[in-house]
């Protein structure tokens, strides 16, 4: 409904500027051009013909390019000079608008002082070095605005068919069919994990970073952190989870209760091993560090958001021999993460973990969505580099259109 | 009211940026003005979201006696100055740059330094080449320093006959390997990216709305 | 004694690093550096510019990065001020709207540069991305004031600027994801010339960027700062501290080197048992 | 005068935070505390006269005074939604700040899509193959050539370790394995460059110490 009445509102809209475009045209009158060609009656060079005037493509309709072929005069025993633009509106009458002449070998001009909607008639002057003119011929044009950049068309399909990609993915995912996900190493260390600390009876400390509940990477967290629940609730391994962000600890609180609850334990959840211990960086880092040293927890998970005081818990956590997994989607924390720790999930790796775990239709959905569009990245790639190297570069010239 | 309102503004607004992008119309382009200035001038009421949640806690905590609660006097404090003299005299006002030169900046300046001292002890007791993966990275991590240090080259220059090999190799490594690996994490940060803002904009990511009904 | 070694309290490690810092700072020690080509192209780009060009410079950064972006704007400015380019001043960051004033109020008084004339500073407006769109109509839109309060249109220097089309640079500061955002709108959108200066911790992220030229030049650094102080020849305070960083890196590179191979000793000791 | 209180209360804050160093302390907290009010503060300050003030504030005033009417009054739509982020404070209609968050996440992601499209797809692909047509056209050196293959194996690599819907088994997983390698050098280059930054930082403030506040030198 809302789409057919814009149409409409459109299809009104083009009408009118056409119907003023018309009667805009219909004001000059034959005087005026006869008026013209009085001025050139003197001995004067062959004026210049072939005149093309066209309306800039992709444009908010403020520009003009006028093309000509030479006058026959020109470079013919070096009379002509150049040549100047004339041009009329609609309300006034010609005038010259090039400020200085165009030189002899050019044969185009832009005009870029044209108003949208306006027909103006151009014509082209040639000029000799006495000041001797003719015109040539007078050619009328409507300056037009583009409503769709046809120079932008790969764009928008390649925009259109991303998000059909990625939607379709999606619905194909709700409808219960079965997504496979690659093996993630770092989640199959979390069973190797768990066992160790419970073998050595200690706990296993699992730090969300200092993201909040909208943060996606703490979502992804909190998705796995679940499922560790689930795991420990089995072994009755105590879990211990200090919290930066009151609301987030709420969030887990529940989660973990109920990941308990469902492995038939309720009993073995300690609501005091999800706190809050406080929300600025350091001061945490600091708390944390606290906790590891006294503790000694024989498994450290650091999944979610980090910022600087990521290389302070892992180093920590490395130095008081703790298994380590860590993931971030924090580009710059990785290189810490990496060093420290046992297992990294590296950025979107930390998501398709999460997705993997909590079999949640649109987050396997958009991972397979992005799959493929990495496919088609991939594709486009090799295409393009066999074909340059047997000298065929129109992938790389469309890819220069498609992002300039 | 609660849920479907928002959900097709944002589609509303969504749709209408993105197609405005591919349309050099000059009422594309008004229209897409306005759109910039009215989120312009929405987005500074947003602070109080902010203030508020910060002014929340730190009340609750001194009303409850947290622990530590007196230092939840300290940053209201702190707050309430710097609005008690920015507010009506402005930021290019003595006093208050007076303040953020002297209290804020050396403050956060030290925060961040204090990493220097972690990122050395780190790669002491932490950064071993236990396999292959993070000899890779101890070694890159290496040569990289050793190429931005310039004593890097100046002892090089002492000893070899060719010039500058450390920062020659550091300028390789960032711009060969490390740019094809960063292009890889681009191209697939970036689909990401347009699959959140297309899921966003059609209403299937809503958990910007936080919870409730 | 292998264990001890390892087990090293790291407060021990924390007064070596403050010794690596503070001894070579009172001894002035200074060593030469070596321009890269990132911050060599930047500097060849201004250095090509007539006179009366006009360059945009974002202070995206707070406190917490001056230390190394600070010198590189100081650098930077100098040299636009010594070639008579006009400096237009702006920030996405709140944090950055009084270190940007001060900063440029320092490069003019070392170089004569008159404000209003030689320069501009427009300060913060919050919004980052619409901030940088807004621009792209007119820069008016959005600021319609400096700093300080002065209309734009009373502004001599602003005369002839209206947005982008007469801007031939935009250098962004950056301690975040802002220059990000610069290319993927202002690049893309408006065809703008885009060069970065950028702290430690995202230097390795902007190289894709360069290769493409969505970048035209970037500043690495505080090697960058030293770098572009060495190639306008004036050696100021991002030389005299990437003499001190080296040997804090030492000492780092030596710390990575003692800690692998005690490790590896001791690794091979529990084979052996 | 107002100088010197200014260097000698900035060393001493300068100082609290260092004594994190040896462990946490109340001379820590303090500071630490001050500095997020302070920050916000000058944050709310910054906002309010360089966001609300030209953005919304000056905007207002000019439609309301202006006479006639004109088009300035449009401009109440927006700051009238706005000032929904106020719902804040009264819980029961605290959902109200839905409205201008989903306009906001709305224009925002529309702006995205169409832009990272092209500067971060189609022009890093456009990167990509540059080079080879550059080995066509016969202008590059032979160390250029290594360059280019290398780039392009870390690309396509890279990319193939970030596939989550095939198992990494077989070539597949071959090639996955060699992108790992490329991330792990990328990362291993971050470590370095963030070394130099931290540094930065540090040598700053010593020399604060030294020169502004004990004239050492």
């Amino acid at each position: 409904m809302k789409l057919k009445s814009a149409c409409l509102l459109g299809l009104i809209l083009f009408f009118t500027c056409k119907i003023i475009a018309l009667a805009q045209l219909s004001e000059f009158s034959s005087e005026e051009f006869r008026a013209i060609d009085e001025i050139t009656t003197e001995k004067s060079p062959a004026p210049p013909t072939n005149i093309k005037t066209t309306d800039k493509k992709n444009d908010d309709g403020t520009s003009i390019t006028i093309s000509w072929t030479k006058s026959a005069d020109d470079g013919n025993g070096a009379k002509n000079v150049g040549y100047n633009i004339l041009r009329k509106s609609p309300e006034g009458d010609f005038e010259t608008i090039t400020k200085t002449l165009i030189k002899t070998d050019k044969t185009d001009y832009t005009d870029d002082t044209v108003e949208r909607g306006k027909t103006y008639l151009y014509s082209v002057q040639a000029v000799t070095s006495s000041g001797a003119t003719s015109n040539s011929e007078i050619r009328s044009v409507e300056a037009t605005a583009s409503w769709f950049h046809t120079g932008k068309k790969w764009l928008f399909l390649s925009v259109v068919l991303f998000s059909v990609v990625v939607i379709s993915s999606i619905y194909h995912a709700r409808s219960g069919k079965d997504i496979f996900i690659r093996r993630i190493p770092g989640l199959e260390a979390v069973d190797e994990a768990i066992g160790r600390a419970t073998e050595m009876g200690r706990s296993i400390l699992y730090i969300l970073g200092l993201g909040s509940v909208s943060n996606v990477a703490t979502i992804a967290s909190m998705n796995i952190l679940s499922q560790v629940a689930r795991r420990t609730a089995d072994y009755e391994t105590a879990l211990r989870v200090p919290c930066n962000d009151p609301i987030v600890m709420n969030v887990v609180r529940e989660m973990v209760k109920t990941a308990y609850l469902e492995e038939g334990h309720p009993d073995a959840y300690n609501e005091q091993d999800i706190f809050f211990l406080t929300e600025s960086q350091f001061a945490y880092a600091a708390g944390v560090d606290g906790i590891m040293i006294r503790e000694k927890p024989a498994a450290v998970f650091l999944q979610g958001t980090f910022f600087a005081e990521s290389l302070i818990l892992a180093e920590t956590g490395n130095s008081v021999g703790a298994i380590q997994i860590a993931g971030t989607d924090k580009e710059h924390q990785l290189p810490f993460f990496i060093a420290a720790c046992d297992y990294t999930l590296i950025g979107e790796e930390l998501y398709a973990a999460s997705a993997y775990l909590s079999r949640e239709p649109m987050l396997l959905g958009s991972l397979k969505g992005q799959d493929y569009g990495k496919l088609m990245i991939f594709a486009a790639i090799v295409v393009g580099i066999i074909l340059e190297l047997i000298g065929v570069n129109w992938v790389t010239i469309f890819f220069d259109k498609v992002s300039n | 009211m609660r849920r479907q309102v928002p959900l097709a503004l944002c589609f509303v607004f969504g749709v209408v940026m993105v197609l405005i992008e591919f349309s050099p119309h000059p009422y594309s382009k008004s229209l897409y003005n306005e759109v910039i200035n009215w989120s312009l001038i929405i987005g500074p009421f947003a602070l109080v979201l902010g203030v508020a949640t910060l002014v929340q806690t730190h009340w609750i905590r001194i009303r409850r006696r947290a622990e530590y609660w007196q230092y939840s006097f300290v940053v209201l404090i702190g707050m309430i100055v710097m609005v008690a003299i920015g507010i009506p005299f402005g930021p290019s006002h003595k006093a208050f740059k007076w303040l953020f030169m002297n209290i804020q900046v050396p403050m956060d300046a030290t925060m961040f330094s204090l990493l220097a001292f972690f990122i050395a002890s780190a790669s002491y007791r932490a950064f071993r080449a236990r396999t292959l993966e993070a000899t890779l990275l101890l070694v890159a991590a290496l040569i990289v320093m050793i190429g931005n240090a310039p004593i890097g080259d100046f002892i090089w220059n002492k000893i070899m006959p060719f010039d500058n090999l450390p920062s020659t190799v550091r300028q390789w490594i960032l711009e060969n390997p490390n740019l094809s690996s960063r292009r890889g994490v681009i191209l697939g940060v970036s689909l990401g990216v347009i699959s959140q803002s297309i899921r966003i904009i059609l209403g299937i990511e809503r958990s910007y709305l936080g919870g409730g009904d | 004694m292998l264990k001890k070694i390892m087990r090293i309290d790291r407060r021990i490690i924390f007064i070596l690093v403050a010794l690596a810092v503070i001894i070579p700072t009172l001894l002035k020690v200074s060593f030469p550096i070596t321009v890269s080509e990132p911050t060599r192209k930047l500097y060849d780009y201004i250095e090509d510019l007539p006179s009366g060009s006009t360059v945009l410079i974002a202070f995206d950064y707070g406190p917490s990065s001056m230390a190394e972006l600070q010198p590189m704007g100081m650098a930077f400015l100098r040299h636009c001020f010594q070639k008579k380019i006009q400096v237009i001043g702006m920030t996405l960051v709140t944090d950055g709207a009084t270190l940007g004033y001060e900063i440029m109020q320092e490069a003019a008084k070392t170089t004569d540069a008159i404000d209003g004339e030689d320069y501009v500073y427009l300060g913060f407006r919050p919004g980052t991305i619409q901030v940088m769109l807004g621009m792209g109509t007119t820069i008016n839109s959005i600021f319609e004031s400096d700093y300080k309060e002065k209309p734009l249109a009373e502004i001599p220097m602003m005369a002839g600027i209206k947005n982008y089309d007469q801007i031939d640079l935009v250098l962004d500061l950056a301690s975040s994801s802002t220059t990000e955002a610069w290319i993927a709108y202002i690049n893309t959108r408006y065809n703008q010339k885009i060069a970065a200066g950028v702290t430690g911790v995202i230097i390795s992220q902007m190289y894709p960027y360069l290769q493409t030229e969505q970048l035209i030049g970037l500043m690495p650094g505080l090697l960058g700062a030293a770098e572009y102080e060495t190639l306008i020849d004036t050696p100021a305070k991002a030389t005299k501290r990437m003499s001190v960083q080296s040997f804090v890196h030492l000492l780092v590179f030596g710390l990575v080197i003692l800690g692998n191979v005690a490790f590896f000793i001791q690794k091979r000791e529990n084979e052996n048992v | 005068m107002e100088k010197l209180i200014g260097v000698w209360i900035a060393a001493f804050l300068t100082l609290c935070i260092y004594s994190f160093l040896y462990r946490d302390n109340p001379f820590y907290r303090f500071a630490e505390h001050l500095f997020v009010g302070i920050s916000v503060g000058y944050g709310i300050v910054l906002s309010i006269h360089q966001g609300l003030i030209p953005f919304a504030w000056t905007p207002f005033w000019q439609a309301i005074t202006q006479w006639p009417p004109g088009w300035g009054l449009t401009k109440l739509i927006p700051i009238a939604i706005g000032l929904l982020f106020f719902a804040r404070l009264i819980p029961s209609y605290a959902w109200l700040i839905r409205y201008p968050i989903a306009i906001l996440m709305g224009i925002g992601s529309g702006l995205a899509i169409p832009n990272v499209m092209q500067a971060d797809i189609f022009r890093q692909v456009h990167g990509t193959l540059t080079p080879f047509s550059q080995i066509h056209a016969g202008t590059l050196s032979g160390p250029e050539i290594f360059g280019a293959i290398l780039m392009l194996i870390g690309v396509i690599s890279t990319l193939t370790y970030f596939f989550f819907s095939v198992e990494h088994r077989g070539v597949v997983g071959g090639v996955s394995k060699v992108g790992i390698l490329f991330l792990m050098i990328g990362f291993g280059s971050a470590f370095g460059n963030t070394v130099m930054g931290r540094v930065s930082l540090l040598i700053q403030r010593v020399e604060f110490l030294l020169q502004d506040w004990l004239h050492f030198i």
